[in-house]
């Protein structure tokens, strides 16, 4: 008999990486390496990392589909599993399935200029799809990154970011609240919508991701809007808590959309559709 | 009855409440909460033996209450806790009125909470004589039949906490059940874990409950879980000389009393 | 495959159960308590309950139990080994006494556990469960199966439907599938070929309230209505009408730990809890009670016809019975249709 | 991703006589989390201590177990430790090996077993300790001192003097108290207002002393640190800065018929009066239940013949609210009356005094200008009887006690009255005499053996009046209770020493316990004397217990000293394990729910309300609040609250519970 859907795969953490204040990178591995060979996964996917005792909680992919032979995921202690997760330590084995739900059309986007705009801790899911595409770097045109986090220490990714600041395939512009500065601060101080309408990438041939805190997003819609975005070249992804991750469990129902199934990644267009409760 | 819907005209008509909460006539001859907003709803409330729904479960829900000053028919339970609710500060003159509804169906005016606590003080808290009967057979039970009685009346509950949503004291925004780090009481119906929520709920309405049967009027597999808190009602008049809610807010179990019995000890 | 027909005498259905516990079924049906009718395993044909219009829960505690552990882990310092659900412990079940409106259920939650991602335990537990259901002779006002495309002598999704012809009478056995049709070879003899018989007339009357397709029409626009604040006002959020619903499949993923061992299952929730959305974040997405039970009627009535192609109600009624609110689901549907748009 | 390193210690032989401690290490050792685990002779050695610090920076630990003794004894040895080498000193956490194993168990592999299965359960729980800092809480430099008498006075001038602000209530019109009521002081017989009037002055005059007279304490909050207090000044109907204290007012009153409570009624006073002459400050206030103007609507003599016109007859009680970071109570005591006592005729015969009475009378500034002699007549009495423990140490009467002072100021009335009356007769009926001091026993001696005082060891059962005498009846004891039977001209009864009426109220409003007789109670009654439960409030003086005048004095210094030690910081530094109230992003603020139990259950009124605001300023939601000054971490809150929105730093629910599930799960 098969296993059940909800078998995790067991996972070794490789690596641990401190990101920010509470936010830490887990670089996964395979326990079995059978598991290794049969699984894929495309950027934008989920899945159900679990600690067997506490139980599971969902978080993107954060590692990018290109590098194989490990996954990484990076999450904030907030709850009962993350802060779960935040104990283990290096070697240990924690559950994880996946991957689960739509993935950023990349396919689509080739040829195509790509504004990715992050906030906080929810650069992340966007590192996936960022990598991907900085992997397959000839597929597009203008690669441009905004990401602002509260201050300096709440950025994550702290050497992927020195990277892209470095790389001349990529602009990343990167902003702190006002008063999260520090004096050897050398980016831009301000919150990223406003940082996007400064900077006014054009709209022409570009798609926009937008990740971030709810009211980031509230604000930099508008942004992209008068900047001349249409909706159905603004990708987002929804947040809404999720327990199997495949379509039964009814927690991320919203209107007739499983969360989990048909996304988390919407292009704005799609959300307009939807009813207000994400 | 007349006098009722009078009364709840008068108090929307002149704008004194937002909302008069009563009993309507509901399906399959049960009644059920009606929300006076309008007089002519008004007409629509009733009053009779079969309202035993305690509808001070309303006034601490957020719906109901953003709707503005509220009027409550009140039987004596509804009315004890509403007195409790006031003493743990959840309702006060401003926001609330109490029409009080006696055991001979005429409505009572209270001008505030402290008429509605004087006439409350009237009448102990006291287990009916069926309850009587069937705690004194519990309480001759040995420790183990009591176990399987309990194991063997809690093992259907499937947690659906309908006895919680109906209790008027129940009005923590986050229960206890709902607290994971740590998770004191499991999330899943199990044996054990029933036994822990029924008896952590009983423990937590100690000194507050108001024996309104509520709960177990409320739960759909009529588990008698009502005999948990009329045990905590009779442990606490043997112990601590019994309580009556009230507005000064003195609780049976924080509030320390040189003349409080303590038989617990012995 | 065709119905086949057969009678059963009044007085075989007792040997019929008495067969089926010999042949190592386990047997749920019927039985009293506190006044309240509910399945349960049965020993002896005597407990089983014959005067109820309709069990206080659904029987779909037998295929989707309330607590279902899918795995169990061991942990040794760093290392973890674990171990999935085990089918074997899955044994043929007979689900005595159903009402057609609990037996079409079992086709909604198939949906449910199988639209996309098949859930292999729930199949597992299906497949090797047998509906021997009951048709209706009586109903209450909150029956209103014929409403949702059900009716009191449905053979949907049994295997095989009992009718009882008549008050002392004996008893129609539609034979609708072929685990039916292994039930009949068990006990042949208890199956009497028979003449075509009008059933029709032995059943409860059920009449039509409203019509569902209309209300799924309706409530395509009909999602900012404040009929959704109006109607929830009462309701005090408990999780009694999802938990006693044959097609409520909402649930919880949970750890139960013991030290170094433990297990994972799933557990009933529902989407009537405010905390059934909440973020980790604190922002809850359906914040207030008419948002969550509006979700609770536009999944059953709109989002899972439009995804599913089935009704999320079998027009049982047990919710409206067990709402401690009187929050009748019927009256409110009618509302709905009756409301202009 | 904990690294806890686990240190066993042998406490020599006390825990490795019967804990095999290599062996506790050793097991301790494999469990998860755990990075090094050693065992040492002594932990709390320098080396010991070294070794912990070495593991901390080679290892990165995140947390450490000592498990040794008590915490109570090398906590904070071992956190400050911990926090030398940088790690947060609240990440250290003590398994009791000694107190809980050791020395309670056999010696066996049981005994190891449970030492391990302790040192698992602090392992789990240093797992989900949370880093902590200690609070810090400001300091207000002022001090108030309640009450003006000779403690209070002491208390004020001590802390002025070591440079802090001082505010001095006194609910009287004069500072002094009852020792400027006293005639001449035991052993040394010097005159109590000299040595206590440059006192007094040097209050009024001390840049660091602010001095209220007629004023009272109103209401108090805050904490240590951080009183704030509202002070009634009652309206003395003058204005004290233009009077000049010429006393015109108090000559030209026609309402001169009032007792005089300097005088203990033996003399009288008018409606505008200065209690005694060398009152400070030495201005006259207006006794409003008894001025004829207040009481009849007609008089204003007073106001008539001021010359500085500072009569205010529309003045009214002011109430000034002041920041003070310590309170002073000094409240003193007072004496029963001669009403008290059904055998010595209800305080109906003038002649039956009071101790205090007599001290009146023979103060050169009393009534009879120091001269002994009878209320009623004026005559010099040429027998008196002096009774002690008039009431004192007599359950019946509900003063168990022993009033202290009476037995040597008994003694000095006999023996002023044998150096004023020559020729007189004095007896004194006595329990025992309590005469515990420097020079004390000599004193009683003198009055004895020099001075001829009759002593007599005997209750005085009863006295009445005869023929124009009182007579007093009592026993002999130390002739076998012969009856006695002396004709007096005078008796003073040395009446008990009581709180003063209003203590109990005083003491509910600082939140400060008191005894059954409602003195105040000392936080400790040996180490901790002049403290009171309530951190930042200090007893000093006969508000405690009946106390004399050294007495009180060394206690009112004991008390200023731990006021200027308070004072000597800018910011108090105080453990983080208190309760805390969570808090949450909004909607939720936080899971409280506002029903306020832990409020009436936290015995030491430390919850607090807070409304949470939207922008507009309208009230969200009502939380509590835990005031970090005033929590003391009994955790009486958490157990109370139903959401579980209370946690005990330090003891969080998670913490407690991972230890508890630690020992069931293994």
């Amino acid at each position: 008999m098969i296993d059940s859907l909800y078998m995790p795969y067991l996972m070794r953490i490789e690596k641990i990486t401190c990101e920010a204040p509470g936010v830490k990178t887990f670089m996964l591995k395979f326990v079995n390496e059978e598991d290794q060979n049969n699984f894929a996964f495309k950027a934008g996917q989920f899945g159900e990392y679990s600690v067997f005792g506490e139980g599971e909680s969902t978080f993107c992919i954060a590692s990018s589909p290109t590098r194989k032979g490990y996954i990484e995921c990076t999450f904030r202690q907030s709850g009962k599993v993350t802060n779960a997760l935040a104990g283990c330590e290096e070697g240990s084995v924690i559950g994880f399935r996946g991957p689960y739900g739509n993935i950023f059309p990349l396919d689509e986007w080739k040829g195509k200029n790509i504004l990715f705009i992050a906030g906080g801790i929810a650069l992340p899911p966007m590192r996936c799809v960022i990598w991907n595409a900085l992997d397959t770097r000839e597929n597009f045109k203008d690669i441009t990154i905004v990401y602002g986090a509260k201050s300096v220490n709440d950025l994550v990714y702290k050497n992927e970011l020195k990277e892209w600041e470095i790389r001349d395939d990529v602009r990343l512009v990167t902003t702190v609240d006002p008063g999260g500065e520090t004096p050897d601060w050398k980016g831009e101080v301000g919150f990223v919508p406003s940082i996007v309408e400064k900077i006014a990438p054009s709209a022409e041939n570009t798609v926009a991701v937008v990740c971030g805190p709810p009211v980031m997003i509230k604000f930099t819609f508008p942004v992209l809007a008068k900047l001349g975005f249409r909706d159905e070249n603004v990708f987002t992804t929804l947040e809404n808590r999720m327990k199997c991750g495949f379509g039964k469990c009814g927690h991320c129902n919203v209107g007739k959309v499983y969360v989990c199934k048909d996304g988390p990644v919407f292009t704005q267009a799609q959300l307009k559709e939807l009813p207000d409760e994400y | 009855m007349d006098d009722l819907r009078k009364r709840a005209k008068e108090l929307i008509d002149t704008s004194a409440v937002k909302v008069v909460i009563g009993y309507e006539q509901g399906t399959g001859n049960k009644t059920r909460a009606l929300f006076v907003e309008n007089s002519e709803v008004a007409d629509k409330l009733i009053f009779d033996s079969r309202c035993v729904q305690n509808l001070a479960a309303y006034v601490t829900k957020q719906e109901v209450k953003s709707k503005g000053k509220m009027a409550i028919t009140a039987t004596l339970p509804v009315m004890r806790a509403i007195i409790q609710l006031a003493s743990e500060f959840q309702v006060n003159d401003d926001n609330l009125i109490v029409i009080g509804i006696t055991p001979e169906s005429k409505i009572i005016d209270f001008k505030n909470l402290e008429e509605v606590e004087t006439y409350v003080h009237q009448f102990q808290i006291e287990i009916d004589a069926r309850n009587r009967e069937i705690l004194d057979k519990l309480d001759k039970m040995t420790p183990s039949e009591r176990w399987k009685f309990w194991i063997d009346e809690l093992s259907p509950c499937f947690k659906c906490y309908a006895c919680r949503a109906a209790c008027p004291m129940c009005y923590c925004s986050r229960c206890t059940v709902d607290f994971n780090r740590p998770q004191w009481i499991p999330v899943s119906s199990n044996e054990l874990g029933n036994l822990e929520w029924h008896f952590m709920r009983a423990m937590h309405l100690t000194g507050r409950c108001v024996d309104c049967d509520a709960c177990a009027n409320a739960c759909p597999l009529a588990i008698p879980i009502n005999l948990l808190t009329k045990k905590m009602i009779e442990d606490a008049k043997s112990d601590f000389g019994g309580y009556q809610p009230s507005l000064k807010g003195e609780n049976l179990l924080s509030t320390f009393k040189p003349d409080d019995k303590e038989n617990f000890i012995q | 495959m065709n119905i086949e027909r057969r009678l059963v005498r009044k007085d075989s259905l007792e040997k019929l159960f008495d067969i089926l516990r010999q042949n190592k079924k386990t047997v749920f049906a019927p039985v009293m308590k506190n006044g309240k009718a509910s399945f349960k395993p049965v020993g002896s044909f005597s407990s089983i309950a014959e005067d109820y219009i309709q069990t206080t829960q659904s029987s779909k505690e037998v295929i989707f139990p309330r607590v279902e552990k899918f795995l169990d882990y061991e942990k040794n310092g760093k290392e973890v080994s674990i171990k999935g659900f085990d089918y074997q412990s899955v044994t043929e079940t007979v689900l005595w006494g159903v009402r057609p409106c609990d037996t079409i259920g079992f086709g909604t939650l198939n949906s449910i556990f199988n639209w996309d991602f098949k859930d292999e335990i729930f199949n597992a537990r299906l497949s090797k469960t047998i509906i021997l259901s009951f048709s209706c002779n009586k109903s209450d006002d909150y029956c209103f199966c014929t409403s949702v495309g059900g009716n009191p002598g449905s053979t949907a999704g049994s295997d095989i439907l009992f009718t009882k012809l008549g008050a002392d009478g004996d008893y129609l056995a539609e034979v609708v599938t072929e685990k039916g049709q292994a039930i009949v070879a068990l006990a042949s003899e208890l199956f009497e070929k028979t003449e075509s018989v009008e059933k029709e007339k032995f059943l409860a009357n059920v009449p039509v309230k409203f019509n569902q397709e209309e209300i799924r029409k309706k409530l395509e626009k009909f999602f900012k209505s404040s009929q959704w604040v109006e109607q929830s006002l009462k309701c005090l959020g408990c999780g009694a009408c999802a938990f006693v619903c044959p097609t409520c499949a909402c649930f919880d993923i949970q750890d139960d730990a013991h030290g170094k061992i433990g297990s994972r299952m799933r557990c009933w929730d529902s989407c009537g809890y405010s905390q059934f959305t909440v973020h980790t974040s604190g922002h809850n997405p359906r914040s207030v009670q008419s948002q969550r039970w509006r979700q609770r009627i536009m999944h059953k009535f709109s989002y899972m016809p439009e995804r599913l192609s089935v009704y999320g109600c079998t027009g049982c009624g047990r919710c409206s019975r067990a709402c401690p609110a009187d929050m009748n689901i019927l009256e409110h549907l009618i509302s709905i249709q009756e409301v202009k748009i | 991703m904990a690294k806890i390193g686990v240190f066993i210690c042998h406490c020599g032989e006390n825990i490795s006589a019967t804990v095999d401690c290599a062996k506790v290490a050793e097991v301790v050792g494999k469990y998860d989390g755990v990075a090094i685990s050693l065992d040492y002779k002594y932990m709390c050695s320098d080396p010991g201590q070294n070794l912990i610090k070495k593991a901390i920076v080679e290892k990165g630990l995140t947390g450490v177990v000592v498990a040794s003794c008590s915490p109570r004894m090398h906590e904070p040895t071992f956190r400050k430790a911990c926090a030398e080498a940088g790690l947060n000193p609240y990440m250290c956490e003590m398994a009791n090996l000694r107190e809980h194993c050791s020395w309670v168990h056999e010696k066996g592999e049981a005994t190891t077993q449970k030492a391990i299965d302790l040192v698992r359960t602090i392992v789990e729980k240093v797992k989900h300790n949370q880093s902590l800092d200690a609070i810090k809480v400001p300091v207000t430099k002022t001090a108030l001192v309640i009450g003006g008498g000779i403690a209070g006075i002491q208390a004020s001038l001590d802390i002025a003097n070591s440079g802090h602000k001082v505010i001095l209530i006194e609910k009287d019109p004069s500072i002094g108290g009852h020792m400027s009521q006293l005639s001449e002081t035991f052993p040394t017989l010097d005159c109590s207002q000299c040595i206590l009037t440059p006192r007094m002055v040097e209050v009024a005059q001390h840049p660091n002393i602010t001095l209220y007279t007629y004023a009272e304490l109103e209401s108090i909050d805050g904490f240590i640190g951080n009183f704030k207090v509202k002070i009634r000044k009652k309206a003395k109907s003058i204005d004290e800065k233009i009077c000049t204290g010429c006393g015109l007012c108090t000559t030209k009153c026609p309402n001169k018929k009032n007792p005089s409570e300097f005088n203990e009624g033996l003399g009288n006073r008018t409606a505008i009066y200065v209690p005694f002459p060398q009152a400070v400050p030495n201005k006259p206030v207006i006794d409003k239940a008894l001025c004829t103007y207040y009481t009849k609507g007609k008089c204003k003599i007073c106001e008539k013949f001021c010359p500085a016109h500072a009569i205010r007859f529309d003045q009214e009680d002011e109430i000034i609210e002041v920041p003070v970071g310590a309170i002073v109570l000094a409240t003193g005591f007072a004496v029963k009356k001669t009403d008290f006592f059904p055998e010595y005729g209800y305080g109906r015969h003038p002649d039956i005094i009071t101790g205090l009475q007599f001290e009146r009378l023979a103060s050169a500034s009393g009534p009879t200008l120091g001269e002994i002699r009878r209320p009623s007549d004026g005559k010099i009495p040429e027998t008196i009887v002096f009774v002690a423990c008039a009431g004192s140490r007599d359950e019946a009467k509900g003063i168990p006690y022993c009033s202290k002072i009476c037995c040597m100021y008994t003694a000095k009335h006999a023996m002023l009255y044998q150096h004023k009356v020559h020729g007189g007769k004095s007896y004194v009926f006595y329990m025992d005499i309590r005469a515990g001091g420097k020079m004390y026993d000599e004193f009683v001696r003198r009055a004895i053996e020099e001075d001829g005082v009759n002593y007599i060891r005997g209750r005085v059962s009863r006295v009445y009046e005869k023929n124009g005498k009182l007579i007093v009846k009592g026993a002999d004891t130390l002739l076998g209770a012969m009856p006695v039977e002396i004709e007096a001209d005078m008796v003073v009864l040395a009446t008990a020493g009581v709180a003063n009426e209003g203590a109990e109220e005083l003491a509910q409003k600082l939140h400060v316990s008191y005894d059954p007789y409602h003195f105040f109670a000392e936080a400790h009654p040996k180490l901790k004397p002049v403290e009171t439960n309530t951190a930042g409030i200090f007893l000093a003086g006969a508000c405690q217990a009946p106390r004399d005048i050294p007495e009180s004095v060394a206690m009112a210094s004991g008390a200023a000293a731990k006021v200027a030690g308070l004072f000597s910081q800018d910011e108090l530094t105080r453990e983080p394990l208190i309760a805390v109230v969570n808090r949450q992003a909004p909607p939720v603020f936080s899971s409280c729910v506002g029903c306020f139990l832990c409020m009436s259950a936290c015995p030491y009124h430390a919850i607090e309300k807070e409304e949470i605001k939207n922008r507009q300023g309208e009230v969200l939601k009502t939380v509590a609040k835990v005031n970090p000054g005033l929590c003391q971490g009994c955790g009486t809150c958490v157990a109370f609250c139903r959401t579980k929105s209370i946690d005990i730093q330090g003891y969080t629910h998670e913490e407690v519970y991972s230890e508890v599930m630690a020992l069931l799960n293994d």
